[in-house]
C-alpha cells in the first residue's frame, strides 16, 4: 500500500502554490462576490511563502515541514484563512512528529486533528457556508474510505466529496464569516474558502497518485 | 485601475515608509513583521494600545499612532487582517509595564488573528486584554452568526481608550471604557462607487451609475439593500434611523456625532451630511456636543459617507477631549 | 452625476451650515451675501486676513478660518470666483483696526473681484494689502498671459501669514511674508480622473482608463499635457522635477514639503507619494524639514494629487508652527 | 428714426435671462473644453437675477436699470465675468443716466463705454481670445453703421461681425482668463465670453427690431 514521504508532501505544498497561483484571480472573484476579494491573493501568497521555505525542508520530518508550513501561513495569509489553515497544519503537524512517510491512517489523524483544530478555530458549523462545509464531510468520507488502508481510493473519494461538497455551499445563506454580512444575498454564490480546501484535496490526490 | 501606487505588492509597505518619512516626530516604522508604532515607545507606566487591520482604511490605524491615542497599529495587506506575528511584535515592543490592549474590528479573520496574538503575549507573561467592536447597525446581530462589523465606533475608541490610559488608568478599567465605546455607539454607511482592491484591479462590486448601495461596510464588501440614488437628506435620514432606533438613544441623550467619508467623498458633500444628521438627531432630542467630519476609516477610494453615534458620559466626554498628537488627529497639543 | 448633495443651487449653503453646526466653536456662517468668520471676529488689534474662492477646494478656504490662519473666507459657486460683495462684507466683519490682507489665488476672475472688493473697502477707509498667490510651475509664465494659476502654496500662505498676524505683526509686514511664500513656494499637479461640476452633470473632461492629465490645476481644467498611467514613483518626479527646477532651490535649503490629495485620492496613495517626494529632494541636498500630507485644496472627488515645495527661513518656519485652530488644520492648541 | 426705450431695455435683459438659460449647457460645454465648465451656469445666474429685478425698473430710467444690473450682476455672477459683464454696464449707465430712451448715438455711447471699461478691467486687447474680440469689432461696426443714425442697421451689421467675431476667436492660443493656462491646447475652441457676448448683441438686434 502506497505511502506519502516527506518529499511527496513538500511536492504537495509546492503544488498548491501553483494551483493557488494559478487561481488567484479565480478565488478572489469568488469572494469579491460575497466577501472582499482577497482569497486568492491570500492563499498564493502564503502558499509561495511556504514553497519558498522548501529548502529548509530537506531531509526533515513531515512533522517539521507541517509546523514550519503552519507558521508560514500564519505570518503570512492573514484574514481568516491564514489562521485557519495555519491551524490546521499546526495540528496536522502534531501527528506526524519524527514520520517520514504517512500511511492512509497516519493521514486520517492528521485530517482529524486539522479538521477539529478549524472547528476550535472558527467555531463554524456544517451548513454555515465556509470551509467547515467541505472539510467535515471530507473527513468522513477519507475516514470511511481508508479503513482498509488504501490511501489513493480513500483520497480519491475524498477528493470527489470534496467537490461536491463545494459546489453545495452555492444555495446557502452565509452564517459565519464576511459573508454573513451579506445575509441572504449570500446565496447563489460560491464559498471561496470551500473551494480552496477542495483544491488542496485535489493536489493532495494528485501527488498520492504520482 | 488608476492609482498613484508602484505595485500592488509594494503598496502597503511604500506607504508605511512615506508615513515614517513624514511624521518621524510621531511615529517609527518596523518592517518585516510590519507595524507602527509611537516615536516614544514603550511609553512606560501607562497601558499600550494595539490595533490594527486590513490596510486601505487610511488614516485608520497607523495614523491615529501617538500620545494619546494608540501606541502601536498593524497594517495588513489591503483589505487583509493582518497576521499574528506582527501584532505580537508591536505588543511587546509598546508593553511600558502596565498590559496591553487589543483593540478588534469584529471580522472573523481580525478576531482569529488577534486571538493568536493575545495567547502568544500571554505566553510571554505580558497581560493582556482584547475588546472587540461590532457597531455597525446594518448587519443583523445573532450569537449564530459572525455578528456585527466593527466600522467607526472603532475611531472614537482608541481615541478615547488613548485618553484614558493617558491619564493613567488601570488595563481593566481601559479595557471597559473600551466596551462601554462599543455599547453605546453605533454606525451605519452607505457607498456611491465600489473601490477596486489594488491586487484585484477591477471594481470590487458593479454599481450602475444611478444606484447606491445601502449598509456598507468598508470593505467593498456589498451592503444588504441596493437602490436609487437619493437626494442627500434622504439617505442621510436612512442612515440615522437604523442608528437612533438601535440602542436606542432617547431624548435628552448626550452624543458625539462623526460623518465620515469613505475615501473618495469631499468634504463638502460630508458637511451637507452632518448638517442633515445633526438636525435629525436634534429632532430626536440628542444633544450634540461634540463631532468629527472627514475621512477617518475609509474604504480605499469609495465614493460614500458613514455615521456613527456615541452616546457620552462625563468620562468618555472627558477622554474624547483629552490631548491627542497623531498624524491624523490632534489637539490640545 | 452620483453625489451626496440635495441639489446643486443649494449645495454651496448646505455646506456651510454643516460646517458652522460641526464648528460653532471655531467659525460662524454669515449668508446672502455668503461668507465665514472666525467665532470671534473681528479679532481687535491684529491684522485680519481674508480669502475666499470657488467652491469644491475644501477644506480651502473655509476649513482654514479660525485662530491662527484665516478670519474670514467667501465661498463661490462650485469654481465659480465668490463676488465683490461678499468679500466687502466679509472684510468689515473681520476687521480688527489693524488693516485686511486679501489673500487671491490667481484667477482671473478672482484678480478682478477682489480688486472690486478691496476698492470697496478701502473707500471705508479700512487699510488692504492684496497678495495673489501665482504658484503652479505647470503654466507658462509670462507678462502677456494670465500668469500662474494659484494653488497649493495657498495653503501655506494662509497658515504662515495666520501666524504671522497672530504675532502682531503690521499689515504691510504680513502682506510681505505673504509675497515671501508666494516668491518662495513651487506646485504641480496631476489628474487621473476627472471631476464632475454639480451644475454640470457630467465630468468635465474624458481621460481614458490608462491615461493621466499632467499639470492639472484644481477646476477640472484640462492640463497640459496627456499620458499614459505611470508608477507612482515616476509620476512623483514628473511633478519634483519642474519644481525643483523652477525657483531653483538649491542644495542645502531647508523646504517644507506639501503632498496634497485633489479629493478622490486616497491617503495611502499620497504616502506613497510623500515618500518617494521626500527621496527625490534629499537626493537634491533639500533639507525636509517640516511636511504636510492631506487632502487640503481639492478639486470636488478628483482622483490626482499635487505636490508643493517652499523654502523656508527662521521667520517662514516660525509662523508655520505657531498655533492653529481651525476645522482642517489643529496645532499647539 | 427708431430709439430704445426703457421697456424695451427690459425687455432686453429679460430675453437675455431666457437666452442664457437656454444655452446654459451649451455655454458650459465651451467652458469645459477650455475653462472650468461654468460660464453658462454664471450668466444664467447672473441674469435671471437681473430679469427677477424687473418690477424696480418700472418707470425708471436707463441709467438706472443699467447700474441696478449692473450691481446684480457684480454680485450674482461671479468668475471672471462678472466684473466683466459687470463694469460694462455700470459705465454704459454712465451714460444714460436720465435718459429713458436711447438714439442710436446714444447707444454707441453706451457701448463705448461698456467696452472701455471691459479693457480697463480685464487688460485684454484683440486676439487674446476673450470677450474682447467680440466687443473691439463690434464697437467699430457699429460706430461706423450708425453714423447716419439708423439704430436697426447698426445693430444688424454689429450682429453680423459679432458672430464671425465669436468664431474667429477658435483658432487662436488664449493669452487671457482661464483658457491660456492651456497653452496651445486652447487652439481649436470657441470662447465662451466671446459666444455670450455674441448673444448679447443678438439679443438686443432681436429687441430693436421689435
Ligand atoms: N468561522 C469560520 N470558520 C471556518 N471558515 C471560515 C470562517 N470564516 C470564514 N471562513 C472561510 O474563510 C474564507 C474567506 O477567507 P479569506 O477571504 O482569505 O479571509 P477574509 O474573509 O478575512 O477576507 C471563507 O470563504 C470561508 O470559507
Ligand atoms: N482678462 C479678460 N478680459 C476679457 N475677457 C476675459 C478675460 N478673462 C476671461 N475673459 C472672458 O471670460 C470668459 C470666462 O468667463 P467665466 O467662465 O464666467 O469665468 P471664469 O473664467 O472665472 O470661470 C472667457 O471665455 C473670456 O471670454
Ligand atoms: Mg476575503
Ligand atoms: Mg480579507
Ligand atoms: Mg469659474
Ligand atoms: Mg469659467
Amino acid at each position: 500500500m502506497k505511502e506519502l514521504s516527506s518529499s511527496a508532501i513538500v511536492s504537495w505544498l509546492q503544488l498548491l502554490a501553483r494551483i493557488y497561483e494559478e487561481k488567484k484571480d479565480y478565488l478572489t472573484g469568488l469572494d469579491a462576490a460575497i466577501g472582499d476579494a482577497d482569497h486568492g491573493a491570500n492563499m498564493a501568497r502564503g502558499f509561495a511563502a511556504v514553497a519558498a521555505k522548501a529548502p529548509q525542508f530537506e531531509g526533515k520530518d513531515i512533522g517539521f515541514i507541517f509546523k514550519t508550513s503552519a507558521m508560514t501561513l500564519l505570518s503570512t495569509v492573514g484574514g481568516a484563512s491564514g489562521p485557519l489553515y495555519g491551524s490546521f497544519f499546526l495540528q496536522a503537524a502534531g501527528k506526524s512528529n519524527g514520520k517520514t512517510s504517512l500511511t492512509a491512517a497516519d493521514l486520517g489523524a492528521c485530517l482529524e486533528a486539522g479538521v477539529a483544530a478549524l472547528t476550535a478555530r472558527g467555531k463554524a458549523v456544517f451548513g454555515d457556508k465556509t470551509m467547515m462545509d467541505v472539510w467535515l464531510p471530507v473527513l468522513d468520507a477519507y475516514k470511511a474510505s481508508a479503513a482498509d488502508g488504501d490511501l489513493v481510493a480513500a483520497l480519491t473519494k475524498a477528493s470527489e466529496v470534496a467537490k461536491t461538497a463545494a459546489a453545495a455551499t452555492i444555495p446557502l445563506v452565509a452564517k459565519k464569516g464576511r459573508a454573513s454580512y451579506l445575509g441572504e444575498r449570500s446565496a447563489g454564490h460560491l464559498d471561496p474558502g470551500a473551494e480552496s480546501s477542495s483544491l488542496l484535496i485535489e493536489a493532495l490526490l494528485t501527488i498520492a497518485r504520482q | 485601475m488608476k492609482k498613484l501606487i508602484n505595485s500592488p505588492e509594494n503598496l502597503v509597505v511604500e506607504a508605511m515608509e512615506g508615513m515614517e518619512a513624514a511624521h518621524g516626530d510621531l511615529i517609527k516604522a518596523h518592517y518585516n513583521p510590519n507595524f507602527i508604532v509611537r516615536a516614544d515607545a514603550p511609553a512606560k507606566g501607562k497601558v499600550a494600545i494595539l490595533s490594527g487591520g486590513g490596510s486601505g482604511h487610511e488614516p485608520l490605524h497607523g495614523g491615529f499612532v501617538g500620545a494619546g491615542m494608540l501606541d502601536g497599529a498593524c497594517p495588513g495587506a489591503v483589505f487583509t487582517s493582518p497576521t499574528p506575528d506582527q501584532m505580537y511584535e508591536a505588543g511587546k515592543a509598546i508593553h511600558g509595564g502596565k498590559g496591553v490592549l487589543l483593540i478588534i474590528k469584529n471580522y472573523t479573520g481580525d478576531v482569529m488573528n488577534f486571538e493568536l496574538a493575545a495567547d502568544l503575549l500571554k505566553a510571554d507573561g505580558i497581560e493582556v486584554e482584547s475588546v472587540v467592536i461590532d457597531d455597525d447597525v446594518a448587519v443583523k446581530d445573532s450569537t449564530w452568526t459572525a455578528g456585527r462589523r466593527g466600522v467607526g465606533a472603532t475611531v472614537l475608541a482608541e481615541k478615547i481608550c488613548g485618553g484614558a490610559a493617558a491619564a493613567g488608568l488601570s488595563l481593566k478599567e481601559v479595557a471597559d471604557i473600551c466596551r462601554k465605546v462599543n455599547a453605546e455607539g453605533r454606525s451605519m454607511g452607505v457607498a456611491l462607487t465600489s473601490c477596486t482592491v489594488p491586487h484585484v484591479g477591477k471594481p470590487t462590486f458593479d454599481l450602475p451609475e444611478d444606484e447606491i448601495e445601502m449598509g456598507i461596510g468598508i470593505h467593498g464588501e456589498p451592503g444588504r439593500t441596493r437602490m436609487k440614488l437619493q437626494p442627500a437628506d434622504k439617505i442621510t435620514e436612512m442612515l440615522m434611523d437604523p442608528i437612533i432606533t438601535d440602542i436606542p438613544y432617547k431624548s435628552g441623550d448626550e452624543v458625539l456625532l462623526f460623518v465620515n467619508g469613505m475615501g473618495g467623498t469631499p468634504l463638502l458633500e460630508l458637511y451637507v451630511i452632518y448638517r442633515k444628521a445633526a438636525a435629525i438627531a436634534k429632532a430626536h432630542g440628542l444633544k450634540v456636543s461634540r463631532n468629527l467630519v472627514g475621512s477617518y476609516i475609509t474604504s480605499l477610494e469609495m465614493a460614500g459617507t458613514s455615521i456613527t453615534m456615541l452616546k457620552l458620559d462625563d468620562t468618555l466626554r472627558k477622554f474624547w477631549d483629552a490631548p491627542v498628537k497623531t498624524p491624523a488627529l490632534r489637539w490640545g497639543v
